[in-house]
């Protein structure tokens, strides 16, 4: 609050930073490609810890009679005696779950990239509000450090689930987990601050501080997808955060908010919880479908289909998402007569995901499909996106709910969407972006391995977990022998487990290539994929302020193969105002 | 850097208001939900548990909540006058102005202070000795709800002490209107917010 | 593992069962037109020497085509799923006479109140058993749900059955055995260290079974 | 809303371009209806008649407030659109949890 007051005495953000000391200049930046880079090495960083904490569980669900290898290392209170125990299980769970939402995926796809692209797609000097930019990745610090640190209090991390339900996560007597569930909701309620923070800044940018000629309607649909993200963030974090300071005075000063106990109501969290959690999964999958629009058309060489179709997809996706949450609550005990609504608003909210799906194909429909890494991951993205959306179809009915909430197959549509969605699109965007941000270019042959190994492994982990469901395995279980339904179902969680272990190790290909590259890669053009956006009209890495003359638009955000231009397949926003420039339609 | 040599067209129109007032607004919406989750809880949790409810002046101090109330309105309105001096370049006007605010805002705080200590020290509800955050739902509500409130209402008042210092030096003036404008939105939205808590909370 | 549902031994299930296979079909569909497309346009499309992108912005037919025919898909599938719905799991709509029980979830075993010879429950001929739960083929079986400190999840896979048991609730859940046998109750939401384990048997009995059941237990109290 | 036809784009400031608004008559209104709420509250009629006035007074007040001295009223269409956005989604929120309990 205090900063923005100061930076609405308006003071230039830009001239006074000529000399700037390192620490001003790569650690407290005000710069948002400073912010965007801090963000991306802090997330992929959550992203290994998230990896890793999953290998761990995939161990125990495959061999749950074996001790893990090098148990030695981990505490009594995690391994005791080489096994895994169960309330460090749960933890795992948890922490898996939180870290890949909270600390990798959503600060990847925000943190990252709508730093980073915001004002440069939209010819903007930096953001609207620099200063509490850089708090917002501050603020991460501190939550991440909590987050990591939590592991080893007494009684261990958070174990109710990332959805935490009271009252399990309300009252330490019944997890033994005290100080390490109170430290998740602090680090919860800071990642909300930041967030918020962020979006604060995305929107107003957005609104306000678009180049001339940057009309609505020629944003390109990454910014699009992030400024509607943005939205969904502001109106969703504060309640994620009213609730969990709520469920923090629970479990610390005795209150009794969600304790039936104390007069309290446990369902009361689920609704705010996924009043918030409905919402936070298309903040995480927005973006990425924003990226993929883009990838899409750079390697295509075509103009997006249906731009205008796809901006109204993401704005309505983004209204229903406010309305759909009931569907992860239709087993709670919710009052039945609420089921109904809430399918009918859950099904419709994938009439606008099949817009966006059969407009990508209509992309690459008679297009010509240079088929580089990002282009690779882009095409990914929509294959496994569309198995994750289509195995939603089947919780939205009521009915089928009924047999398959809680089991695998719910976990494998998490993944389908979260992994297959929203971290194969950001392999594609860093793929893509990488050469502006760092001025060099990603090793293509790595790229591509990394590409197919990541795209066979991760149908070999996750879809037999559609198999899993279907024969009843539940969610969230430390040991799956001693069910008379669940056996022989050893050697399928065998073969996930390994591919798992092959999944992980893929993704250290991708560490190699993308540090490898920092100081190797190949120098960087300008404009390296031929694309019309405003980003790739300044140099490889842009420098600081992006433009020593604010760029005037001219033409919408994906002209490629444009008949009116010969020398060449794209036709940038901001080029040759003599160009007619076909509004919409055909 | 030649950022001054601007681009021969204006940048495209936005919401016709300048970044800040927008970003204030966006941050604003932000609270109304945060407020709506605390608010909404309190109704909800009223209106669907078997908790009851003390009445209207049955356990919190009524009258004293309203000259607080009346304390808060007032510097609302003299949180508008600050501005309306800044606009008119009345210097005087301007410290008179903020300095008011900041008192009743402190005021406000000091009186919640009280009121707080005196439920939990003597309050009663439900034949038990002081009213606190743990006595049901309706402690917890209560607490939790206000408690946030004066929370904003404290970092409005640390923003109003910063703004009056920067009025001795005589920054704000017509030239330099929207920090204080940015400022007044601020406190006014945590007045309205009091406007709801004290009518829900106090009253019903 | 065989991919398959397990078998369904109760009414409601046949429902549940054949929604999901029809879902199943429509979204396989759906499957074969995203992925082979995409397969097709891979091979079909892929830059070669001297290609030109076809230059178009969309086309507002298609566009009306691929939102309607999903809109007019959904409506029908939400209507039937929530018509449904409602029969499986609105109270109201219960048959009267079904055998009540109260289950009560507790970490981390389930505790059984049977309504005892006379049918009913809250009499004196209750009687709670831990951990096993009988009842009678072909009969209206009506649960009704509680928990002692977190939340649990009834789940009987062969039945179809799941519902939260919630603290502070209580939550009545309707099923039925067309076929005596042994099944088993997991739990299926997270309910702390012992969630794995937090199960209970299930004995189908043919009618007379049950009530020679009820006696022996009647004696054994 | 006569006064909002005299602001120009241009400024895009509120507090230019208008007359100054009559902030003390505003105070006057808020005071009466604090006033009047505190009384309303001790009455002896019906609970619901209570409530019902109480909340219309709220939101009364609170709509003076937001509309003059946060300016509202004078402000661009497109900025008052933004501040009613939450709106539906803080409706939505209450009135469907609400329905869990009727
Ligand atoms: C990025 C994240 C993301 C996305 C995009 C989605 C998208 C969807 N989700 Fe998912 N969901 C999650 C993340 C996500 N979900 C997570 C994390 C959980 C679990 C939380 C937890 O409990 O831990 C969950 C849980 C979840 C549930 C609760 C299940 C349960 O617990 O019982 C439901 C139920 O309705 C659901 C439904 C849907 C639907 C209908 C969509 C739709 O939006 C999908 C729309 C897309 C398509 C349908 C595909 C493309 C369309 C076509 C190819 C057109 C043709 C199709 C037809 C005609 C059928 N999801
Ligand atoms: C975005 C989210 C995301 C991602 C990416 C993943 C990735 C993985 N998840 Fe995830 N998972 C969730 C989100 C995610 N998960 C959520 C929300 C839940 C529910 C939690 C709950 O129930 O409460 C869940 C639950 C869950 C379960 C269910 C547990 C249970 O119910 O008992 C399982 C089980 O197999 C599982 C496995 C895996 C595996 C094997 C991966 C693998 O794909 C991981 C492979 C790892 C990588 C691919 C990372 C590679 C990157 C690097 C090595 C870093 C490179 C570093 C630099 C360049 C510096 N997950
Ligand atoms: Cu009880 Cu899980
Ligand atoms: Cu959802």
């Amino acid at each position: 609050m205090a900063t923005m007051i100061a930076e609405a005495t308006g003071q230039a953000i830009l001239t006074e930073e000529h000399k700037q000391s390192f620490l001003r200049k790569y650690i407290f930046s005000t710069d948002h490609k400073v912010i965007a880079i801090q963000f991306l090495f802090l997330t992929l960083f959550f992203l290994m810890i998230g990896g890793f904490l999953a290998m761990m569980m995939r161990y125990q669900i495959a061999w749950p009679d074996q001790p893990i290898p090098l148990g030695g290392i981990f505490p009594e209170s995690m391994v005791a005696s080489g096994y895994i125990l169960p309330e460090f299980y749960n933890s795992l769970v948890t922490m898996h779950g939180s870290i890949m939402v909270f600390l990798a995926i959503m600060p990847m796809l925000v943190g990252v990239y709508a730093n980073y692209l915001i004002p440069l797609q939209l010819g903007a000097h930096d953001m609207a509000f620099p200063r509490l930019n850089m708090y917002s990745f501050w603020i991460m610090i501190p939550a991440g450090i909590l987050t990591l640190s939590s592991f080893f209090v007494i009684g261990g991390a958070a174990g109710a689930g990332w959805t935490l339900y009271a009252p399990l996560s309300a009252r330490p007597d019944l997890t033994g987990v005290a100080l390490g569930q109170q430290m998740w909701l602090a680090s919860v309620v800071l990642i909300g601050l930041s967030s918020i923070f962020g979006s604060l800044n995305y929107i107003t940018t957005v609104i306000n501080m678009r180049a001339p000629g940057m009309t609505w309607f020629r944003m390109p649909l990454t910014v699009w997808a992030l400024f509607i993200t943005a939205i969904l963030g502001l109106l969703a974090m504060p309640v994620l955060s009213a609730a969990g300071i709520m469920l923090l005075f629970d479990q610390t000063i005795g209150t009794s908010f969600f304790l039936p106990e104390g007069g309290g109501q446990p369902l009361l969290w689920q609704h705010l919880f996924w009043f918030f959690g409905h919402p936070e999964v298309y903040i995480l999958i927005l973006p990425a479908m924003g990226f993929t629009s883009e990838i899409l058309a750079v390697g295509s060489r075509k103009p997006i289909f249906g731009y205008k179709a796809m901006v109204w997809a993401i704005i309505s996706i983004a209204f229903l998402g406010f309305i759909v949450w009931g569907h992860h609550m239709f087993q709670s005990g919710m009052n039945p007569a609420l089921g109904l609504t809430f399918t009918i608003s859950t099904l419709f909210i994938a009439v606008p995901s099949a817009i966006k799906t059969f407009n990508w194909m209509g992309t690459m429909w008679r297009g010509n499909l240079k088929l580089h890494t990002p282009m690779l991951f882009a095409i990914g993205f929509v294959a496994m996106f569309a198995i994750g959306g289509l195995s939603g179809i089947f919780m939205a009915s009521t009915p089928v709910d009924i047999y398959i909430h809680d089991t695998y197959f719910i976990v494998a549509h998490i993944h389908y969407v979260l992994f297959g969605g929203s971290l194969f699109a950001l392999f594609g965007a860093i793929y893509f972006w990488y050469p502006k941000m760092f001025g060099r270019m990603m090793n293509e042959t790595l790229g591509k391995i990394h590409f197919w190994l990541t795209l066979i492994f991760f149908n070999l982990v996750f879809f037999p977990m559609h198999g899993l469901g279907m024969v009843g395995m539940m969610r969230r279980i430390y040991d799956a022998s001693g069910y008379r339904h669940l056996e022989g179902i050893a050697d399928t969680n065998a073969l996930i487990t390994w591919s798992a272990f092959a999944l992980y190790a893929s993704g250290f290909l991708f560490a190699f290539n993308f540090f490898w590259s920092l100081w190797r890669g190949k120098k960087a053009a300008d404009n390296p994929w031929d694309a019309t956006t405003l980003e790739w009209q300044t140099p490889s890495p842009p420098k600081h302020g992006n433009w020593a003359e604010v760029p005037v638009v001219y033409h919408g955000p994906h002209e490629y193969s444009h008949p009116g231009v010969t020398d060449k397949d794209w036709l940038a926003q901001n080029e040759r105002p003599d160009v007619p420039s076909p509004a919409g339609g055909h | 850097m030649a950022h001054a040599a601007a681009a021969a067209r204006a940048p495209e129109r936005g919401l016709d208001v300048y970044t800040q007032k927008v970003g204030m607004w966006v941050f604003l919406c932000s609270e109304v939900m945060f407020f709506a989750g605390l608010i909404g809880s309190y109704v909800i949790l009223r209106f669907g548990a078997s908790d009851s409810w003390g009445q209207p002046g049955e356990v919190l101090n009524v009258p004293v909540t309203a000259v607080n109330t009346f304390i808060l309105i007032c510097s609302s309105v003299t949180m508008v006058k600050a501005f309306a001096a800044a606009e008119a370049d009345d210097q005087k006007g301007i410290k008179l102005y903020l300095f008011l605010t900041f008192l009743m805002g402190a005021m406000f705080l000091g009186i919640q202070a009280y009121e707080y200590t005196e439920l939990i020290l003597h309050g009663e509800w439900q034949g038990s000795h002081g009213f606190t955050p743990q006595a049901g739902l309706y402690g917890a509500t209560f607490f939790t709800m206000t408690g946030f409130h004066g929370f904003h209402v404290f970092l409005g008042v640390v923003c109003l002490g910063w703004a009056f210092k920067r009025s001795l030096a005589g920054e704000w003036g017509p030239k330099n209107t929207h920090g204080l404008e940015v400022l007044g939105l601020y406190w006014h939205f945590v007045d309205l917010v009091w406007i709801i808590l004290f009518t829900i909370v106090y009253l019903i | 593992m065989d991919w398959a549902l397990p078998p369904n031994y109760s009414t409601h299930g046949v429902v549940i069962d054949q929604l999901f296979w029809i879902i199943f079909w429509l979204t396989a569909a759906a499957f074969v037109l995203v992925e082979g497309g995409l397969l097709w346009f891979i091979f079909k499309y892929r830059s070669r020497e001297g290609q030109k992108a076809h230059y178009t912005h969309g086309s507002n037919k298609l566009e009306v085509i691929w939102t309607a025919i999903p809109v007019l898909v959904f409506a029908v599938l939400g209507a039937y799923s929530g018509t449904k719905w409602a029969e499986i799991k609105n109270a109201s709509g219960f048959p009267p006479d079904a055998l009540q029980f109260q289950v009560v979830g507790k970490q981390f075993e389930w505790n059984i109140t049977y309504p005892g010879i006379d049918r009913q429950l809250g009499t004196a001929d209750d009687f709670t058993v831990l951990n096993q739960f009988h009842f009678p083929v072909n009969e209206d079986i009506v649960v009704n749900l509680e928990s002692e400190d977190v939340i649990h999840s009834f789940f009987i896979p062969e039945l179809r059955v799941k519902s939260d048991a919630v603290p502070g609730m209580v939550i009545p859940v309707w099923f039925d055995s067309r076929q005596a046998g042994e099944f088993q109750i997991a739990c299926a939401e997270l309910c702390g260290l012992g969630h794995y384990r937090m199960r209970a048997s299930v004995t189908v009995h043919e009618t007379a079974d049950y009530e020679a059941w009820l006696a022996s237990q009647a004696t054994a109290q | 809303m006569s006064e909002a036809g005299s602001h120009s784009a241009e400024a895009g400031d509120a507090g230019h371009g208008h007359e100054a608004p009559k902030y003390m008559l505003i105070w006057v209104y808020l005071l009466v209806l604090t006033l009047a709420e505190v009384g309303v509250a001790f009455l002896g009629i019906p609970k619901w008649i209570i409530v019902t006035s109480l909340l219309i007074m709220a939101v009364w007040k609170a709509l003076l407030v937001a509309l003059y001295y946060m300016h509202l009223k004078w402000e661009p269409k497109r900025l008052r659109i933004l501040v009613v956005a939450p709106l539906p989604a803080v409706a939505i929120m209450i009135i469907v949890i609400m329905m869990e309990y009727v």
